[in-house]
């Protein structure tokens, strides 16, 4: 019986001490005619336990089944290299197989790390305090408007303006997320030209209705730059909360939020999955969200809080409980429970490892790869960049075929070309979004050029 | 000592950078960060020597039982670890075409037909990232099913007393008001009062069967038909199917929609905190609310995602991509080791450890909450004679489990029930480990009653003495800060 | 500086106190002219330090060159399905990163998962003791040997019956390390029907002279089980060592050493590889030696013992150190210093995960299967058994064309049919011996079965 | 606890072996096992729980410092481990045809490559397991190269008394007569009575340069040419290239044949006591002689293994196949990550925190063996004066080091020093760690003076107290044994 340790004897001393006469009985309590013989509609091959060893097989063939193509797809997720300690010590089982830190004592080890993590968030998105994480970059952004709206006191509608530049999945999600508590999404259109936000978008797009608060991307899904002291300035004039959608590598060269502006940005969010995440089909990843001291208590998620034992030793325990679930039930800041605590352990050794510097130079190379790829594919006829303004790291561009069949054509020699835009945005069509990060050689950036010129 | 302690300026692990700098101009000085941020600047050693320590300061599966009720800490298959990073795995980008996909595709489509057999649910989708997601995904389900029918009345979720708090936490995301229904003496819901609330503004009830105070609610069937009859759905909070794999399914008991942990009862790790996953599942009815993404078979037998272009009606999407597909794969590989048959045991034995460290606490003098109640794969002690008795708290009773090298058991959970434990062995621990637990608690109680200090002072043994909550909120130390900020 | 905490502060403060002015200074009592700038020689892209993700590139680009193919090859390492968990915990920093353990109080971890190992082999090899390991089974054999010449109180002449049914390979390795100090090492021919040893050829080997040990494969390196027990009584009744050359896999099913005749055998020894240990191209893996009791002073390598402390709590050491190197000197019962620590981990682990069931439905799925490739094999014309007595989980077949060739044509389908067995014996030309592990199924065996068809 | 005590007859890790036993009848009953090996009967979460805790009762570098002299405990990269992991490298089987094995055999090559740069050498043989193994290459290439000449009264080895053990009992296993050389004053070898020893018999010497007393010996060319001079060759110990690499080449300094450990200087992980590897390189001369197999690169660039049937003088094979491939392949990468540049850093480092250690123990009083020399990437410190003026032995001392949270320096090695501590800190340690390491020897020898009693019982914070290591010696417990054969 995999994973179950008991003997037969074992089993009969147990049902004896019990003074049940089989197993069977012990669910005497549930009516008989629910009860199931056993699992049924599953295939055959499903019934009996399997082996480690044939499991390993049917993966091993599985993870090999889609060959080895080169990625130059970002757009919210990021190939990056991950120092192999990352990974061989955040699935230590000390850390690997705990639970979510509720006896502070025993679980010093996951508790420091939090701390740890939230030190280091602040200090990359300038603002005082980091919740423990949220699911993803998506979420967290939900999270975040829903938070700005219960934070705003001087603004109660629950208006909040949502560039068109943020990553459509993401704007999905705040939708699916916030949509039946009264908030409205207004969405404020790109300009055509510069690919971004501009200030004249948002007074149309506010029409002079108060809101609660301005989603700010940067870079925003086509890679702009955004004009982020001006967009914070206008929100604060317009008594709105300013939230910071960043990408953390960005941040080791980009104006952090709190830098923002005159006062800084109240809240910043994001994925956390660059740093140290696989790609991995797309999750698990990290939620990260941050703000000022001002909201901490309408802050989601998990926090831990430094504090002193018995006899006055420095200790971390989770802290400002009062806002979550499990003890404000319905009065919660939010329902989250699970986060993403392994993800945690990873960034936070990830980021040990880099140091901002390290960063920096991660950031500096991501975005020169991109630049040569995209001077590189922009000497092809028909090719050329969507956008005027300046990007960072990700690189829109404008194709002479459909980019469904160039992404395809691309697929059969074993390269992921990018990502179609004109999906989300038919007026972009034919659109693609490309990417190279620190890990894509010259060579790789070679092959691609030479692959899209025979398409062309 | 914090990694910022070990922090030196210049220091660094250069292994993990690329070697140069290029040139960034042509991002405009003005949007450019002024200063560095304050990371800790280690070495590559200082950082593998700190986090190796500090996980030596948890307790873990892998090092400790672990009874913590309603979390279900059973043993990670570390096959589920291995197999799932395979390099084939982690390298696939969310946006890959579906042809450079199957491999994964065919797990999770695979995976989503194991559920539903397991559920009896007509079908699912693996898109929510925790139990709390899919619980919010089941009650946007619900109000989607009732807007459908132009049913705008229906704003009521009644959620038992002794309800997981974020039964009601996502009950409130989703727009709905919340009820909370009384669980009787036996640990049943209360019924009449349940009827009593049902009415035209009743969108629906959450219920967990087994219920959070440790006993299958032996009224489902009633409480569904009265449920339905008055237009309501039911929602099954499934964070707990350790007890009914193979035993019992809920889509029989009449729910409507249902969430899974897949970090409890599937055995992904909890990772300190998480990750999860909480697919959720649906009768019919309920079908074109999934959140998406899902995956479906195409007829050419390939793997096809389905998202907003073919699920019009849908909830939508809960995160930017497929939800922790890394966690689902970790399911997969443990449904595929344990079999239908190892699922039904799996029930079988956390039932069976359950009602045998019920029986042998009980025999050993301590207290049950509901008494004539089998246990399901938990049950609860309630420590108010000794809290009177000797004037020490649960919570005390719990910190001095610690010092004896055991996880405390949940406390203070569910809040119905005073000085209270709630205590999951789960189906990986030894009748030994169990029998060990009960000698502790024997032990403990002892010293209760001749020298109460040591349990309220406790723990002694750990790497930190008793922790100041109260300090910790009062004066708010959230994040290092250098010198020059503090 | 990769790997070096040092920063320039550091080092100047760390010059200052030594009282130097530069590091080259620490250098000055290197006579000049033997001093080099730096290292030479190296080609360009090895002057330079690579970050760890070029180098990860590089590796995982050379780990990929050669494939996936489907090998069928035994002859002294096995492919075995390991357990997840083995090499998890195997490499936890706390055993993968210490040292020997001198200071047994700080590595009571490494020390018990020695006592453990010893305790293991002493269970499946039947006899006394057993060391903690040597380098591989090819050396283990060389240091029995040794330990045999030494031990063998009645013979002193340093003669060695060594069956040609030993792995060549391991023939060659002792006779390397043994050969310069005096011992002899006598062949003895295989029985070319039975490809066993017999009596008959035992004695005309020895020709009526004393010799100190007899080496006894089991099963040999065709696969072929020897008569054990004849073989043992016919060493003890000439005064001679009986030391068993043993599979520990075999082992599960196979009467153990210390079983075999009237005494058991005196020595037994082997590798450890088939016990958790990936193939990796022949190592590292894990030579064991376990003896009787009387012959424990003559063991080499290191022994860990149960002990107590100050407080009279159990604990572990190494003992019995008067026989090493580090205090005998020219005196120690072999150089031997470095062994194969981690791999004796591993297969502590391995052999605790699998049990002595677990290891028997091993031992016992590998035989059926190399039992059906056998069968499958010699449905085709001209391949047939080579020799006639039973097998255990390996088998050598007489192939129609020369094996090199089919070798090769094979190799081009991605399979590796096997050890060409007329490289070491020319006699046997051509001659193949094949294997099918609990890891090979039905499929594998078919499209082996069907490629050597379309070659013949 | 043992494995063993939480065996349980019946209990099993099912997931881990095969659903069934296939029938073996065809397997002779008379050839059969009659009962089943003791091995425990556990289950896998006992397994991983047993092991993990375990493992937390070491110190390891990734826990503790471990100045430990003549072993060079360094930072083991843990990019080393994974790539030298990755499937393709394990899953190649030693005997798979050159055509399938070109990735591996590229790397060995260049590392072939790298080791003959680094040291000097004329060619390079991978194959030796370990340090020890690579001595046993040396001298029998030494052996195979006088009874090639015809020389074969060449029957003795020089050895000086500083030699590590290894060193002579190599020689004799090569079957020579070994003389030992006694070690200045100053720390060199002492010159004239190495001239006396040199004659017709001599074979060759062993040297370690550094030698194992921490110095550089400055009189090495007169030494390599009276050698030389009597028909002797010299043979390297190079165990430790840490304080030489790229400063100083073994080939340089005149010597015929060196073996390294990879497992020191190349970082490559101790395990708790291997695996190592022990490369050999040798000067044009010994060539023919080196053990196979060796990879050779053919004229189409595609790498070839050369064994018995190419190097016929070869003195054989040392393992079965290739040596510890995957220890080569960590080494490797090591060497990849370092580059030249940064090898020849690992030696300045090394070098500057042996000799910052050197210079602050000396200042607070501690006495040194060779207070007039520079360290090599290691030292001696005697404590004679601590023994007799406090009454305790390095011994107590060391144990005493390990409750303060280091790992003691090696003691009492070289024999020829009382007392001794060899100190080697390594070059991945920071500064702050040596002054930690500092600030905890002179509390220790505050303590030896005030409370002598706490070293001679020390360690007092670790999972035992001091084990009583002659115990172990009398009474003979190697191997737990079932009830039945106690
Ligand atoms: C009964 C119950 N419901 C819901 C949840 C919430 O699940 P999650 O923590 O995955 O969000 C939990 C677990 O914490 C639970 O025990
Ligand atoms: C100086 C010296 N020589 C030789 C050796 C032997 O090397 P190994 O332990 O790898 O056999 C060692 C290491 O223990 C050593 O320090």
């Amino acid at each position: 019986m995999p994973f179950i340790p008991h003997t037969s004897e074992d089993t009969a001393a147990m049902l004896a001490a019990i003074g049940a006469a089989s197993i069977e009985d012990l669910f005497d309590e549930i009516p008989a005619e629910l009860r199931a013989g056993e699992i049924a509609g599953l295939p055959d091959s499903m019934l009996s336990p399997a082996p480690e060893m044939d499991v390993t097989r049917l993966m091993q063939a599985r993870a090999r089944a889609d060959g080895e193509p080169v990625c130059f797809i970002g757009a919210g997720a990021y190939e990056h290299h991950i120092p192999a300690a990352v990974w061989q010590l955040t699935t230590r089982g000390e850390f690997y197989s705990a639970y979510t830190p509720y006896q502070a004592e025993a679980s010093q080890g996951t508790l420091q790390v939090l701390y740890e993590f939230q030190s280091m968030m602040t200090a990359l998105t300038g603002l005082d305090v980091s919740n423990a994480s949220l699911y993803d970059g998506a979420s967290a952004l939900a999270e975040a408007v829903l938070m700005a709206v219960r934070a705003n006191r001087k603004v109660k509608d629950k208006r909040v303006l949502m560039p068109a530049s943020v990553h459509p999945f993401y704007r999905q999600t705040v939708r699916s997320i916030v949509r039946h508590q009264g908030v409205e999404l207004i969405e404020v259109p790109y300009d055509r030209t510069g690919g971004h936000t501009t200030i004249e978008a948002l007074e149309q797009a506010a029409a002079g209705q108060a809101c609660a608060a301005l989603v700010i991307p940067q870079p925003n899904l086509f890679g702009v730059l955004e004009e982020v002291d001006a967009l914070t300035d206008w929100a604060h004039a317009h008594n709105a909360l300013a939230i910071g959608l960043v990408n953390p590598i960005a941040l080791a060269l980009l104006s952090p939020p709190g830098d923002w502006g005159d006062k800084g940005a109240d809240i910043a969010c994001g994925e956390g999955q660059p740093l140290g995440m696989p790609l991995a089909s797309g999750g698990p990843y990290l939620g990260f969200l941050c703000c000022t001291q001002a909201l901490v208590r309408q802050l989601p998620g998990r926090i831990a809080g430094k504090t002193q034992d018995l006899d006055g030793r420095p200790g971390y325990t989770l802290t400002l409980q009062a806002r979550e679930q499990h003890i404000r039930r319905s009065k919660a800041t939010s329902n989250i429970c699970t986060n993403q605590g392994l993800l945690v352990t990873a960034a936070t050794i990830h980021l040990a490892l880099l140091g901002a510097e390290g960063l920096e130079r991660v950031a500096a190379n991501c975005h020169a790869n991109t630049r040569t790829l995209s001077a590189r594919l922009t000497e092809l006829p028909g090719v050329e960049p969507l956008f005027e303004r300046p990007v960072f790291h990700e690189q829109a561009l404008r194709l002479p075929r459909p980019t469904p069949e160039v992404l395809a054509a691309l697929a059969e020699t074993d390269i992921l070309g990018g990502f179609d835009l004109g999906r989300a945005y038919p007026e972009l069509d034919p659109g693609l979004l490309v990417c190279a990060t620190e890990v894509r050689t010259a060579a790789d950036i070679d092959r691609y050029h030479d692959a899209l010129q025979r398409l062309l | 000592m914090l990694i910022h302690d070990h922090s030196h300026p210049g220091r660094r692990a250069a292994a993990q950078a690329p070697l140069t700098t290029p040139d960034c101009a042509d991002l405009p000085t003005a949007l450019r960060r002024q200063r560095r941020p304050a990371l800790p600047e280690v070495s590559e050693l200082d950082t593998v020597r700190h986090y190796t320590r500090l996980s030596q300061q948890n307790f873990s599966i892998d090092t400790h039982f672990y009874p913590l009720g309603s979390c279900t800490m059973k043993y990670n298959p570390r096959a589920c670890n291995s197999l799932a990073s395979l390099p084939g795995f982690l390298a696939r980008h969310p946006a890959a075409p579906e042809t450079h996909s199957q491999g994964v595709m065919a797990c999770l489509f695979d995976l989503q037909e194991i559920l539903k057999a397991v559920t009896g649910m007509h079908a699912v989708s693996l898109a929510p990232a925790a139990g709390a997601q899919g619980e919010l995904a089941g009650v946007l389900m619900i109000r989607a099913y009732h807007d459908a029918r132009g049913d705008h009345a229906r704003r009521e979720i009644l959620v038992p007393d002794a309800a997981h708090g974020t039964n009601p936490a996502s009950a409130i995301m989703a727009g709905f008001e919340v009820r909370e229904i009384p669980t009787g003496a036996d640990g049943d819901v209360d019924v009449e009062a349940l009827s009593r609330a049902l009415g035209p503004q009743t969108a629906g009830i959450m219920l967990t069967n087994p219920s959070t105070v440790g006993v299958f609610d032996r009224n489902i069937q009633i409480i569904a038909e009265r449920v339905h009859a008055a237009g309501g759905l039911l929602y099954y909070d499934g964070a707990n199917l350790n007890a009914i794999l193979g035993q019992v399914r809920p889509g029989d008991m009449g729910f409507d929609v249902i969430h899974m942990n897949l970090h409890k009862t599937f055995s992904t790790p909890h990772g300190g905190g998480g990750p999860g996953a909480g697919p959720v599942g649906v009768a019919k009815h309920l079908e074109p609310y999934l959140p998406i993404p899902l995956v479906a078979r195409a007829s050419d037998d390939t793997f096809v995602w389905q998202d907003e272009h073919s699920h019009h009606d849908s909830i939508g999407r809960l995160t930017a991509f497929g939800g922790n597909i890394g966690i689902l794969l970790r399911a997969y590989i443990y449904a595929r080791l344990l079999g239908g048959a190892g699922m039904k045991r799996v029930a079988d034995y956390a039932t069976l450890n359950a009602n045998y460290l019920l029986k042998r606490l009980s025999e050993a003098g301590f207290q049950l909450a509901y008494p004539q109640r089998r246990a399901s794969h938990e049950f609860i002690l309630t420590l108010k004679r000794e809290a009177k008795n000797y004037g020490i708290s649960t919570m005390d009773f719990a910190k001095r489990l610690l010092d004896y090298g055991f996880h405390a058991p949940t406390t203070y959970f569910p809040l119905l029930v005073p000085e209270c434990l709630l205590i999951e062995p789960t189906e990986t621990e030894s009748k030994e480990a169990l029998d060990a637990f009960v000698e502790a608690m024997i032990a403990i109680r002892a010293e209760a009653e001749q020298e109460p200090e040591t349990l309220r002072t406790a723990p002694h043994q750990l790497p930190v003495k008793r922790l100041d909550d109260v300090r910790a909120a009062r004066h708010l130390d959230l994040a290092w800060k250098p010198a020059a900020e503090r």
